[in-house]
């Protein structure tokens, strides 16, 4: 009965709206309110996961049946997918509660995450195209919110305009999808596509890649990405690069597989083409960068191309290719855990330049962990990224993919060198030794000790994840 | 044919010009107010084209009264309805909040002119 | 069996000596002929090297240069056993080529070790021009060697010196190589125009600016040890060594008469001119050479 | 105990020593030091006997067979080498613990890739060995981080090329073991044994700074930590080469002589890369103004070496190539070793500043000299030895370019060993280095070991050429024959004894020479003739009467005219991120009707192509 | 210069995104139900597709009995798109407090309200509070519902606003009633997970079509859309008003 996955939605949802009503009373016990939503959500994940199968599962809303009633799709291998972005995200409550709430509106912007939660949560569980369509919306106007919480005002406009034309289209992609195949959720639309002509499906699916590119920070939508992460909060950034572009990857994932069911081949070249050059493009700028916040955008931009890459070349005519799209879920999962660290790390130690990094041989510590986080997300051994290049690298090889490996390998260089010379800043910036700006609390240590610690236990047990969260779309096709 | 003609124009052609013409306003305009007011426009060809798609020839409004009992009446499609209803409270909220940036960000910048605040902005 | 190898050394180094020596006398008088001076007579070179040895003050710069030295005279002594001279080889059969090279390294070595040792800028600059220059007529010298001991599929002097006695000489069979050789043995003995190391006038004849009494005495016996071994490689190469140790000795006076007279003729090269000269004209000859025998030889 | 439990166990000790080296550094380069004779030992007990971690079915294989002992036992000695002398050497460093922590850590990272039975292990530790140099590199100065990460770049280049490889390889075979590599050779196709050839080449030549790929060597081992720049040299590039010994492993040795592998004449190619990477890296070492970029080029042109002898395809060339693997470790490490006690003294490794320390540190001096006339292969020292195996190998094929390139590498040594030699020990001695002292005893031991090796191994080189005919037998090449003292080969036969004594003899007569006659007066450093005088500057300021700037200077006006192929790769570097900017500038710096712009353009293009 | 390329992609735009769409829509004539979910809605018979072509008006159906198919559509076959919905609201709302709300009290002041409008607002206020309650209360029934009536409420207070300068709408009042109206959406959903087994499932009597009190929770949900909506909407007016 309460193994529902609807409630992983419903929780965060619940507690953002209990928020004005309790600070009508007291404005204190606000900070606490997303750590409590976030880890009774994970105590419900663990709860549903313990009881799930690997089979590809519809959760009927409203007791409607599927096409007719909005229905959420569940297994255990997206059950894992929410306990990392859900754990991510505690993670980030714990550090929002501990360092920045006092910044900017005390209601508003503990609401903004909650719910960033939940949007993200939807996203991935909705097996219905319009409630999609809502979700994004919904993490849409959480990340202006979030994106505004340090006054960078016109980033969140260069976001507004850029994701708005985004969802504009995905509602004419949608609105034509059920005008002609009369149904809107996910698994049923594709048999009443059958029989259109190519031109429909052609304007159909650029409808699709386009609008859904806007979240995963995909070509030609992510213009906002770099302006919003160096603009926004620590916390925020880590919603960005953690939580919500993970979510929405999924989400494109989701729509690729189960809406087109891997025919129309033309959009799946697209969409190789377009993580290609988003791959690209993202590595050689971050190289160039400076500035870090700039530089993780940029490089998590590329993950992002690379994945949905990835993803796309595993897909041909009908037939997933499981090896590579096993390979490229296991990047996706193993970047939501670096990618935070990371960003964790480089929030608390106030890292923000490559040039005026302050002496942090005070925080050796925390150097050291998201040390650990980036040899993670440039693949060295013994860390868990290293498997998931190295499964993909495999994959891609074994099936000749050879221009894809290409123009991955040479973009890996790139990824590699700009990320090691920021740990050497790190490491062994001679600045005077001023006292760093914030020094960094208990709290704080603990979390990135315990992201450290799962990347190190993937990295030592990589296969029994691995089998965890492969054929993540087991049921729903083929 | 003419009522062919006539039909694409109406259910297709004229919501996706009014759409491409809030386009048009983006593409061509600097001014920050005038961006909200562009995409306000798009909103509005993308709802019309959704009603278009959703009406029935000689259809009528899906509401079960005195006068239409049966179940097998010709009702116009509902859901299209629903899906704009979803759309327009998704546009207002967006403007709304839209608007409150473009005042802070006015408050900051002292312009609306984007090509100005390029300059003004600071990484 | 070591003893009677130990007699036949010492004999060998001593004639060596008094044979090379005398003939160096002997060719300082030819010089002064051509230069029209009447010239030394031809002992005066033992004259000066005793003299040398027993003078009573000789200065030392400490122990480098006392141990350079002595590895250079020792280095020098030990390569030329290994040297055939006619029918006779100290040590029959431990007459290989590479060696011999590399051990003449050694003399070299201790040279300038012993005279950089010294501390005196002249030293060092002669030093450093001897060794680029080195690498000027080393590269030729052993390109063409290299040939005729993959002709000969032998790099042992007595198997090259028995076939080419039983045969034709390489100078026959390779004039070009034999000529470029020739040039590149003048290098080896820092004969004129190759002199530019020891130039006396600019920089004090180099290396030998600081050594005085005995040590300038065992410098030059090393020399002419030096002398002996080159201008007998270029003989055992080229001109088929010799049927005995006279016909070998004649072969050698000519070849060392030839080459005094050449460079008494000549001026100095800069140092990056001579090694330029070797590139340009050496190497290309003996790689041409090479092309031409090699392909007589596998066709 | 057994290989994989020494794995393990030198990884928790590199942890344990970070901790330990907090107290005192002392205690954690004991421990260090420790730990690699007690590995040592365990090498030895576990010959031929296969051991594997699996954690859950990921194997890492591990044996110990005639091939790999070889390198294990070399590298156990070098990093022997670089500890002892590290016991002290390492008291100026910044981060000690972290520079322990990581040697350490290395340490077990080559002996796990070195003890590798199949390519998925041995490529795992060939990715960790990188990132693990990388930092230790990065320890020292800005300068060695900027090197680090030109070091990082290339060998990743290398890394991809071998990942590539391993995987070709297993598609095509099935598996990634090395015996069953060597069963199923045949399976595999001409065109993947291409591509596997080629980038297992690649891979090595990075790592092994190999010609048109050496340009990171200079930097990364001339400022990386002192006593690292041993191993870096020693070890990390004979890491690099190591691997292509597999491709005789994997492809049978005949179509190795018949310098025609996988119906490609990779041999005759590879071996004129060998020849050319001689000349460019003597070239560029006589130009070198300090001492321990000079010896990285060196490192370069013996690469080389190793490289020409190997493809060369006889196994007279073979084996010398192996021999020069020792051969150029045991030198690199004795220069590397020598230029780093003279660093630890007088804080510079450049030679302009030098001069006369032959006085202070003789020691130190002697190691210097033994191992430069080993590198530059004269008699009777063990370089000598393996140079005159590749020789006679170029002689009996008579193929005279690559003879002469190995000619011009052993002439040049000679001219750029000499420099240090001469501006570092000899000459002039500056002011302020007068009262400098000889290194401590602890850093003098490892030195004096390298040395009586170098002689030892000289005069009999039989003691490493029994092991070494061991190993070629496992390869399936058939051994040279040689006994303690005596190599016989086609040409002709070696007795290194005979040259010893005849050597020894000469001195020996030259010494009683100088004995009978006149005794010597000693005088001061700088009493000097000078046109007859004693030059009064000599007393207050005796560098300047020190010729050590551009020693070379006629030389080098030879090569001004050459560009080098660093400032090419630099040039190539400039323009690429120009170009990375105006990828910046065109999709990420606009207002933002100019992404609309691009979003727009890129809709009507995605359509528009497939729609004609 | 840039007009003209607008207009140039705008026009390909036009054509091909009209001409790819055009032969495959099923517009007007070609539109017909019976393939579309729409049908089954409008039937209320996506449970047993079996009865078709009967009354339903003035009769009860164990599935969904409100007369107003579009808000069946929307409060009960597809009520997780309405929850997201009003969340999207609520949010966008926050939003503009977080920004607004931080700056200090600078109310908007009409120099001279208009006479008329500020006697007239005096007695229209409650009628058209009265409206907008009685459009969002039979929401099920007629054409209307939750957002409308919400809307036309908050026209009332912005009317308020115009017409005097003194006016204020209480700011704790509004927190509680928004929150409160959410969450107990949230929680008659879970009633009907906990019910019936399906969050949002309609657990309670569905009663006659037509009726006022019919179609079970379809009015009370639209009941508390309707007092979130006028809740927010009125909020976001009180925020541009500058009003705290």
């Amino acid at each position: 009965m309460i193994n529902q996955p609807v409630i992983i939605i419903l929780i965060p949802l619940f507690f953002a709206f209990l928020i004005p009503l309790i600070s009508v009373f007291s404005k204190k016990i606000i900070k606490i309110i997303p750590v409590i939503a976030a880890f009774i959500n994970l105590a419900a994940i663990i709860k549903i996961l313990s009881s799930s199968s690997r089979i590809l599962k519809y959760f009927s809303i409203s007791g409607y049946k599927i096409p007719f009633g909005i229905n959420l799709i569940f297994n255990y291998q997206i059950g894992m997918f929410l306990f990392a972005i859900n754990l991510v995200a505690l993670i980030a409550f714990l550090y929002f509660y501990k360092n920045e709430f006092n910044i900017g509106n005390k209601i508003a912007y503990p609401i903004a995450f909650t719910l960033g939660l939940t949007a993200a949560n939807g996203m991935i569980l909705t097996g219905d195209l319009f409630n999609l369509f809502v979700f994004m919306e919904l993490a849409a106007i959480s990340g202006y919110i979030i994106s505004s919480h340090r006054k960078g005002y016109y980033s969140t406009i260069t976001y507004i305009v850029i994701t708005s034309i985004g969802s504009l289209l995905f509602l004419l992609g949608t609105a034509s999808v059920y005008n002609v195949s009369g149904s809107l959720s996910l698994n049923t639309i594709s048999t009443g596509l059958q029989g259109v002509s190519g031109q429909f499906i052609i304007i159909i699916s650029v409808l699709f890649i386009i609008s859904l590119s806007g979240e995963a920070e995909l070509i030609p939508l992510n213009s906002w990405v770099p302006k919003v992460y160096n603009k926004t909060g620590d916390t925020g950034r880590i919603f960005f690069g953690s939580i919500f572009s993970s979510a929405a990857l999924f989400a494109v994932i989701k729509v690729l597989i189960l809406l087109f069911q891997g025919s129309y081949s033309y959009i799946y070249e697209v969409i190789t083409v377009i993580g290609l050059i988003t791959l690209f493009i993202g590595e050689v700028v971050a190289f160039r960068q400076e500035n870090i916040k700039k530089m993780i955008a940029y490089s998590s931009v590329a993950q992002a191309g690379l994945i949905i890459g990835a993803v796309s070349m595993a897909i041909k005519n009908g037939i997933i290719n499981k090896m590579v799209f096993n390979a490229a879920i296991f990047q996706l999962f193993n970047n939501i855990f670096a990618k935070g660290l990371i960003l964790l790390g480089v929030g608390a130690l106030g890292a923000y330049h490559l040039n005026n990094l302050k002496n942090n041989n005070k925080k050796l510590l925390a150097s050291i962990l998201t040390g650990i986080g980036v040899l993670s997300l440039i693949g060295m051994p013994p860390f868990a990224g290293f498997w998931s290049k190295f499964y993909l690298i495999k994959a891609l090889v074994l099936n000749k993919f050879t221009f894809f490996i290409i123009i991955f390998l040479f973009s890996a260089l790139f990824e590699v060198y700009y990320y090691m010379k920021f740990l050497q800043k790190l490491f062994f910036s001679e600045g005077n030794k001023t006292k760093t700006k914030k020094d960094i609390s208990f709290l704080t240590y603990g979390m990135m000790v315990y992201l450290s610690a799962i990347i190190l236990l993937i990295g030592i047990f990589p296969n029994s994840i691995y089998k965890a969260i492969s054929d993540i779309f087991m049921g729903g096709i083929l | 044919m003419i009522n062919n003609i006539i039909n694409s124009w109406v259910f297709v052609y004229g919501p996706l010009s009014i759409f491409l013409i809030g386009l048009y306003g983006i593409l061509t305009q600097n001014n920050i107010f005038k961006l909200v007011i562009s995409i306000n426009i798009m909103n509005l060809g993308v709802n019309l084209y959704i009603i278009a798609l959703g009406y029935v020839h000689n259809g009528i409004a899906p509401i079960y009264t005195e006068k239409f009992k049966m179940s097998g009446e010709n009702f116009v499609d509902p859901v299209p309805q629903a899906l704009v209803l979803t759309a327009i409270v998704i546009s207002v909220a967006i403007t709304a909040f839209f608007l409150a940036v473009l005042i802070k960000n006015y408050e900051k910048y002292k312009t609306l002119d984007i090509e100005k605040i390029k300059g003004l902005e600071n990484d | 069996m070591i003893i009677k190898f130990l007699i036949r050394g010492l004999l060998f180094l001593i004639g060596a000596f008094i044979f090379q020596v005398s003939l160096s006398g002997f060719s300082r008088k030819v010089v002064g002929r051509i230069q029209k001076r009447y010239g030394p007579v031809f002992w005066q070179n033992f004259r000066d090297i005793f003299k040398f040895l027993f003078k009573k003050t000789s200065i030392s710069h400490g122990f480098i240069f006392d141990f350079g030295v002595l590895m250079a005279f020792g280095g020098t002594m030990a390569t030329l056993i290994f040297v055939p001279f006619g029918n006779f080889a100290v040590i029959p059969g431990q007459t290989n080529f590479i060696v011999i090279i590399y051990l003449l390294a050694i003399g070299l070595l201790g040279m300038a070790m012993s005279a950089v040792g010294s501390g005196n800028p002249n030293a060092s600059i002669g030093i450093s021009r001897a060794l680029t220059q080195m690498l000027g007529y080393e590269l030729p010298f052993l390109i063409i060697a290299l040939i005729i001991m993959f002709t000969n599929q032998s790099s042992s002097l007595e198997v090259l010196v028995n076939s080419q006695i039983a045969g034709t000489w390489n100078l026959i069979k390779m004039p070009l190589g034999a000529v470029v050789a020739f040039i590149s043995v003048m290098g080896m003995l820092g004969k004129k125009p190759f002199d530019s190391p020891i130039a006396p006038a600019e920089i004090a004849s180099g290396p030998l600016v600081e050594y005085s009494g005995k040590y300038l005495g065992i410098l030059m016996i090393q020399h002419e040890f030096a002398t002996v071994i080159e201008v007998g490689l270029f003989v055992n190469l080229f001109l088929g060594g010799g049927k005995t140790i006279l016909d070998f000795m004649i072969k050698y006076i000519i070849v060392y008469i030839l080459m005094v007279i050449i460079s008494s003729f000549l001026p100095r090269f800069k140092v990056e001119e001579s090694v330029k000269f070797f590139w340009k004209w050496g190497l290309s000859i003996s790689i041409i050479q090479a092309v031409i025998t090699l392909g007589f030889y596998f066709s | 105990m057994t290989f994989n439990n020494l794995i393990l166990l030198g990884s928790v000790t590199s942890f344990l020593t970070y901790f330990l080296s907090k107290l005192s550094y002392k205690i954690g380069t004991v421990i260090k030091t420790l730990f690699i004779i007690i590995s040592m030992y365990i090498i030895y007990g576990n010959f031929n006997t296969p051991s594997s971690i699996s954690i859950n079915e990921i194997n890492l294989n591990f044996n110990v067979n005639a091939f790999n002992i070889y390198f294990l036992v070399l590298a156990s000695f070098v990093f022997l080498m670089t500890s002892l002398f590290s016991i002290n050497g390492i008291k100026k460093y910044k981060y000690k613990n972290s520079y322990i922590f990581l040697n350490l850590l290395l340490f077990t990272g080559i002996i796990g890739l070195f003890g590798s039975s199949d390519l998925i292990t041995l490529f795992i530790f060939w990715e960790l060995i990188t990132w693990v140099s990388f930092f230790l590199i990065s320890l020292k100065s800005s300068l060695s981080r900027k090197a680090a990460l030109v070091y990082i770049f290339m060998s990743m280049i290398g890394t991809y090329f071998l990942i590539s490889g391993i995987f070709i390889i297993q598609n095509s075979i099935g598996g990634v073991s090395f015996n069953l590599i060597q069963k199923n050779i045949g399976l595999i196709n001409t065109a993947s044994a291409n591509k596997v050839i080629i980038f297992f080449v690649i891979a090595a030549f990075v790592k092994g700074g190999v010609y048109p790929l050496h340009t990171w060597l200079r930097n990364a081992h001339g400022e990386a930590p002192d006593n690292f720049s041993p191993v870096l040299s020693g070890l990390l590039t004979k890491m690099g080469l190591y691997l292509i010994y597999f491709l005789v492993i994997f492809f049978p040795f005949t179509k190795l002589i018949s310098l025609n592998i996988a119906s490609f004449p990779f041999g005759i190619i590879f071996s004129y890369i060998g020849g050319i990477s001689i000349i460019v890296g003597t070239i560029s070492a006589i130009l070198q103004n300090d001492a321990k970029k000079l010896i990285a080029f060196s490192t370069v042109s013996h690469a080389g070496y190793i490289v020409l002898a190997f493809s060369y395809g006889t196994n007279l060339a073979f084996f010398g190539s192996l021999m020069h693997i020792l051969v150029h470790a045991f030198t690199s490490l004795g220069m590397f070793l020598s230029i780093a006690a003279v660093k630890y003294r007088t804080n510079t490794s450049k030679m302009d500043d030098l001069g006369g320390l032959i006085t202070n540190m003789p020691v130190t001096f002697t190691t210097y000299l033994v191992s430069i006339i080993s590198l530059a292969g004269i008699p009777p020292l063990v370089g000598f030895v393996s140079k005159w195996m590749i020789y006679q190998a170029l002689i009996v094929n008579g193929s005279y370019f690559l003879a002469f390139a190995a000619f011009f590498g052993s002439i040049g040594s000679f001219m750029y060993v000499f420099r240090p030699l001469a501006t570092v020990f000899l000459g002039q001695r500056p002011k302020k280095y007068e009262k400098i002292k000889e290194v401590p005893f602890l850093m003098q031991l490892p030195m004096l070991i390298i040395t009586l090796l170098t002689v030892l191994l000289g005069v009999l080189p039989g003691i490493i050429i029994k092991p070494l005919n061991k190993l070629m037998t496992h390869l399936g090449i058939d051994p040279i024959e040689s006994s303690l003292y005596k190599l016989v080969t086609k040409l002709t036969t070696l007795d290194m004894v005979l040259i010893f004594t005849v050597f020894g003899l000469g001195f020996l007569i030259a010494l009683i020479v100088f004995l009978i006659f006149a005794k010597t007066t000693k005088v001061k450093q700088h009493e000097q003739y000078t046109a007859g005088e004693i030059v009064p500057e000599l007393k207050t300021m005796p560098s300047m009467y020190h010729y050590s700037k551009n020693y070379y200077k006629p030389f080098s006006r030879i090569f001004s005219i050459f560009p080098s192929l660093e400032s090419i790769y630099n040039r190539i570097a400039y323009f690429t991120k120009k170009i990375f900017d105006i990828f910046d500038n065109f999709f990420y710096k606009e207002t933002v009707n100019g992404y609309v712009w691009i979003i727009s353009l890129v809709f009507l293009t995605l359509i528009i192509i497939r729609w004609l | 210069m840039r007009k003209f390329g607008a207009l140039i992609i705008i026009l390909a735009l036009l054509y091909f995104l009209g001409s790819g769409l055009i032969t495959d829509l099923k517009i007007n004539r070609k539109n017909n139900l019976s393939q579309k979910t729409a049908r089954a809605y409008i039937n209320r018979n996506v449970k047993n597709p079996e009865i078709n072509n009967q009354q339903l008006h003035g009769k009860t159906n164990n599935e969904n009995t409100a007369a107003n198919s579009v808000t069946a559509v929307i409060v009960d076959y597809r009520s997780m798109d309405t929850l997201g919905e009003i969340t999207v609201l609520f949010l966008a709302v926050t939003g503009v407090l977080a920004l607004l709300g931080s700056s200090k009290n600078n109310r908007i002041k009409l120099e001279k309200p208009n006479y008329i409008l500020k006697i007239s607002s005096k007695f229209l206020f409650p009628l058209i509070f009265l409206f907008g309650f009685y459009i969002f209360i039979h929401g099920h029934l007629t054409p209307g519902g939750g957002f409308q009536g919400g809307t036309i409420v908050a026209a009332a207070v912005l009317m308020m606003y115009f017409a005097s300068n003194n006016y204020r709408v209480n700011t704790t009042d509004i927190k509680i009633l928004e929150s409160l109206s959410g969450l107990s959406f949230i929680i008659i959903g879970i009633f009907g997970l906990f019910i019936l087994g399906d969050f949002l499932q309609n657990f309670l009597n569905k009663g006659i079509m037509g009726e006022l009190f019919s179609a079970g929770i379809v009015p009370i949900i639209y009941i508390l859309i309707g007092l979130k909506v006028s809740a927010e909407l009125s909020n976001i007016v009180k925020e541009f008003m500058g009003d705290k």
